[in-house]
């Protein structure tokens, strides 16, 4: 049931394809602009507690052919459980930019109310939400899913996660307890080759996670090269199944981490670091698609620009919302009564 | 997910609160089943999931006889994989259903205790209100059995510690049904912890009080809310669970001898009853608490740190009957000298009122 | 990599045969004492806290092939770990009879002087542990492994747990990481078809675990019919190849629980139930040796008779020890200095 | 697995107990690498394993230049399966060598505390003290810094209701060297707490006392010992780790208002050192948990409970300042809100000391 996919789909329109870039870029300008405003109060020397934007920073830039090329399957209703980097998954599931950016820089006017923060990110409108701690999130997409089969809706749930957390137990849990009970679950390994400092060779027994999924009978997937039609293509497929009531699916993807594991990390361990910045997936796209000759650079000023403005907007909101009241730190540990 | 428009909430304002026992007994497992019978019958969302709960009944008769009632989709076993599948009913209360969820045995709370504690507790928070978790998460807790270092834990100190969850520990079929009761109808994420030595297993000792009075009709028992269930001027018990029982026992030997012992059945940690435990301790000064938990970092430190912050003075004394800190021996001799016995707190009532 | 492996070794002497045989005896004499005493002094009624035997009791009955295949293999510098089943192992494994019977009879004569119980059973002599937390005797087998390879030796460590340890998180993280590694270990799940009263059908996504081992890059192997000498070949395999530092291998073993989970249990939910008898493996292989023209009237007779005295011995010698001084409950928390 | 014979025991007597500290500075994260440079060096069956404690150096500098100098055999990078790793120090230390155990934050101890708890803490009673567990979980805790819900904790309350492994939470860099020579000393499993705050990371706000004087030579600080880095006759103070640090603080300030704070730097919850805490309460009569842990079921209300069973009358005043039962919040207002701040501890102190 093993199988490698790098073919690109044959039957995506002009228009799905500039939608597929359309995404890639918006995300990036929005984790450009992240990286941005966390950078640019944190110095002299770089203190990781100061500035608007404090804390740990997961950054997607050049994983987003894998949140463009999984979302343009998904509808509303659909979940989707990400990890500690989930900005790219969230902004393609469609959450609101002005809640995300709120959030990100600690809110009021953030999807949480500046309570969760980057890693902590729960969406009602798009159910989406995400973990801090690395194969957590896996079971929640369990859970949606079965609400949703017993609902008798045709909805699914995605669960993503790095090539990193395939090597730690709810991973396994969650993969046979969804092909036990044939769950419209679809599991998406990000395969961006490290987690943190330690490289999948060194962490990871098999050279693909999709050969672990023969062992929970259901099918995998490996796509290569980072390459975002093919991500539409894999994860057509396993919707299909999912929706169909035929159960999950495993599909990993071979994606690229362009910065560090967060920011401030000098990637000292990184050996290829100065190849990477050629392996970006947005130019490649963008040739691809102009090869092709559908897409002009008037279309991609137009993309641009419109991306700059949606994340502008975004990100001006947050700055000028209102932080949070301290005096409410302890409002919503609970629905009822005071906490203890 | 979905903000579950508190349709439950209003029918948990319309049950009685606390009513009248009745005549009707039954031992502390039957009352629990019964509760979650009846939340089922009127809450399709509700649902039971975890190890042996379908065809075996739970292994402490949690859920005996709810497979027959409401079959295989909603009485459902699962696979030992208990970060999935309480994942899984996280997941599910996130979109509005209100699962049921037995750890098997709290002692097991090592190997999920971050969907737990991270995820289960946490989410309402993060998410600033907009995501609620109404879960039950039932747990069978307690020694006495020679069960051994891994399966007689109570723990209950480690679970209200960490914030986010409530934690409800009843010590008798009445407070076992109304607490369950209002677990189900909570828009919070709930752990019901039961003491295998309270629910009347037939292939259990028991003690006379795992057989009680239980209204037929629903009600609940308001979480946070402590119960005096025994008045007394000299000595007052801080207690809970299977241990309340063992102190009633020590107050009626000890009243024949003129020692008058007040005993609080806390029936919640979280959100603890602090008013009824400065109470007490405002009417007696001498203050014992006995926790079948660990002693150090627990309860007990609790009890003793919020008299004390309230008023320092209301202390004549402080003591604790607990379990030292000690994993829970295997041999019958050892495991009984190290639990909360009667004859340890009949001692230690004793040196309490001459203090 | 997955084959099914059911064919009968075909280098096993008489004498192995024979003390295979004699391994199977003493084992199940033991659980057949241990179930005399524990519900000697239960009644009236079945109370599980009283007796001489206190508490759950795991018993093996049905499942000494596994134990006799496997530990056939075994050197005293190997290690072992076990589930809360634990006592063919070991047996099998050489523990002292005496400190085992001790032990569960909770005696101060007891391998843990009574403090641990029957499923937590620490040998230093044998190299042998156990754990009542279902999965989570793997790791404990990593580290011993582990040990053994930086110290040079020659030494393997053997993981064994059930079929329903299987779909648990710690198998995977386990197998990753010993394959990663390549640590000399081997895991055998004993598949007895119940994690109590939940079938394997009922909790496990595929029909064989063994399946599973491609999935980490080892070999996965079954074993059909609760067969000692096909256990004796697949482990001998095994063993080869991890004292060859050729990494784990993965063992499934189908074997059959012939008495109830824990004592007390009436097993009202399996249906097989009236057969389960006739599936006992110590009557087929007696006749299999007998058919074989390897085993006599007399030669059973010594073993059942050894078997016999080797039992009452450390049954008797438990008996007649103390029990633990109640004033010691709190010796051995730690090592150094008192508790706090 | 074996009984080591204490070859590292005698050493550990031979070591010199908290000497003078000399005057070459460190920080305390370059004192913490120290300790375990050195007792690589005499002893072989030491090494590392964690997440990106290797070519990282550990995300909280705790193994710095290590790889360097013992490779990649000893200083060992894992996948992240922290119950296999950990799991796998439990049964390396079984068969007697001396792991030392990064969990990379401690807020990750809910996906592998069955390890830890019911068989690194319980291995060594089970088998009737058999079989030792020489093994040292090291992990990063605390927050201040926006790191939200799941990497904000302390947690030390929850591992010290734990029995069978020791507890060790230092907040300078002498300690911290000497506390961790003792731990990888010591033949019992030693949880060695460090917040990051007190490391002294380039990339972190640090305190003043994050670099201080540390012995060149290997020597133990005594685990079950406290230290009053602070003598004072009106308010005690009894707390730990970065806490110690805002009480010092704020005992300087009020000093110069004529209020005379002690501060007693716990450094090991288990064993507690009672003793110092009731000499301190004794002293003073007006006692301030600072606890970076939540408020409740922890080690503030240990504190309480050790005083007053030794004689409530000892106490004038007891209040804390601890983190209420809420998870840690993203946003550096409210984080700055629940955090045992300066300003929070000194408003105690003024409040106490006219108790
Ligand atoms: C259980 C747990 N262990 C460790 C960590 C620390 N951690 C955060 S991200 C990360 C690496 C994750 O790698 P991967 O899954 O490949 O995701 P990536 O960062 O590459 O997106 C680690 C070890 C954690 N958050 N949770
Ligand atoms: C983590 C954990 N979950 C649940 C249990 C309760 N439990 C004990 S044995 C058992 C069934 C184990 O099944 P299997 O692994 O097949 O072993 P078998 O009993 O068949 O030998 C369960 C669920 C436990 N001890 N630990
Ligand atoms: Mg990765
Ligand atoms: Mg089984």
């Amino acid at each position: 049931m093993t199988t490698e996919t790098t073919e690109v789909a044959k039957d995506l329109s002009a228009a799905q394809r500039q939608e597929l870039l359309r995404q890639m870029i918006l995300i990036r300008t929005f984790e450009a602009a992240i990286l941005r405003e966390y950078h640019a109060d944190k110095s002299p020397g770089f203190d990781i507690g100061k500035g608007l934007i404090p804390g740990e920073m997961h950054l997607s830039a050049g994983q987003e052919p894998v949140a463009a090329g999984l979302c343009a399957h998904l509808e509303s209703g659909d979940a989707l459980t990400a990890t500690h980097r989930p900005h790219h998954l969230a902004i393609a599931k469609g959450m609101n930019l002005r809640a995300l950016a709120g959030e990100i820089f600690g809110r009021e006017s953030g999807l949480g109310h500046g309570r969760g923060g980057h890693m902590h990110l729960f969406d009602p409108a798009t159910h989406f939400s995400c973990s801090g701690i690395v194969a957590e999130g896996f079971p929640a997409a369990l859970g949606q899913a079965f609400a949703f089969q017993r609902a008798g809706t045709r909805n699914i749930a995605v669960a993503v996660a790095g090539e990193g957390a395939a090597n730690a137990g709810p991973f396994h849990e969650c993969l046979n307890l969804a092909a036990l009970w044939k769950l419209p679950v679809i599991f998406v390994i990000e395969d961006n080759d490290w987690g943190i400092s330690v490289h999948r060779s060194a962490s990871t027994s098999v050279p693909s996670n999709a050969v672990r999924a023969a062992g929970y009978g259901m099918p995998g997937v490996r796509v290569e090269n980072n390459d975002v039609e093919a991500v539409h293509a894999a994860v057509g497929e396993a919707v299909v199944r999912a929706r169909a009531g035929n159960g999950p699916s495993l599909i990993e993807i071979h994606t690229l981490r362009l910065w560090g594991h967060f920011e401030g990390d000098a990637q000292g361990y990184r050996p290829e670091l100065a190849e990477v910045p050629d392996r970006d997936p947005i130019p490649a796209y963008e040739k691809q698609l102009r090869d092709a000759g559908i897409l002009t650079d008037a279309d991609l000023a137009e993309m641009t620009a419109w991306a700059g403005t949606q994340v502008d907007d975004a990100v001006e909101h947050a700055k000028a919302a209102p932080t949070p009241n301290p005096a409410e730190a302890l409002k919503y540990v609970f629905v009822e009564g005071a906490q203890s | 997910m979905s903000i579950s428009t508190s349709a439950a909430a209003a029918a948990q304002m319309s049950l009685p609160v606390e009513p009248d026992a009745g005549s009707r007994r039954l031992n502390t497992a039957k009352a629990l089943q019964e509760a979650i019978g009846s939340q089922m019958e009127k809450d399709p969302s509700v649902f039971v999931m975890g190890e042996d709960v379908a065809a075996y009944g739970g292994i402490f008769s949690s859920t005996t006889g709810l497979l027959e009632r409401f079959g295989p989709e909603r009485i459902i076993d699962t696979p030992i994989s208990e970060t999935a599948f309480i994942g899984l009913g996280i997941g599910a209360a996130v979109e509005g259903m209100r699962p049921i969820v037995e750890l098997m045995f709290v002692d097991f709370f090592g190997v999920c205790m971050d969907q737990i504690y991270n995820h289960m507790a946490k989410i309402h928070y993060e998410s600033g209100g907009n995501v609620r978790v109404p879960m039950v998460l039932m747990t069978a807790v307690g020694g006495g059995y020679s069960d051994g270092a891994q399966h007689s834990q109570t723990l209950w100190g480690t679970f209200a510690h960490l914030p986010g969850m409530k934690v409800v520990v009843p010590s008798n079929p009445y407070d076992a049904k109304g607490l369950m009761t209002a677990a189900i109808q909570s828009d919070d994420p709930v752990v019901y912890m039961f003491h295998k030595g309270v629910m009347g297993l037939a292939w259990m000792a028991k003690n006379k009080r795992s057989i009680g009075a239980v209204p037929e009709e629903d009600y609940v028992v308001p979480i946070g809310k402590a119960k005096v269930v025994r008045e007394g001027t000299d000595v007052s018990i801080v207690t809970l669970s299977l241990s309340v029982h063992h102190s009633l026992d020590v107050a009626e030997k000890l009243e024949e001898e003129g020692i008058n012992v007040e005993v609080l059945d806390l029936r919640s940690l979280v959100p603890l009853d602090r008013e009824a435990v400065i109470a007490t301790a405002a009417k007696t000064g001498r203050v014992i608490v006995v926790d079948e938990d660990y002693q150090s970092f627990g309860l007990s430190g609790e009890i003793a740190a919020t008299i004390t912050e309230h008023d320092p003075a209301l202390l004549k004394h402080f003591s604790r009957v607990c379990v030292p800190d000690v994993p829970i021996p295997y041999a019958h001799e050892l495991e009984y000298a190290v639990l909360p016995t009667a004859a340890r707190i009949e001692a230690a009532v004793r040196k309490a009122a001459t203090a």
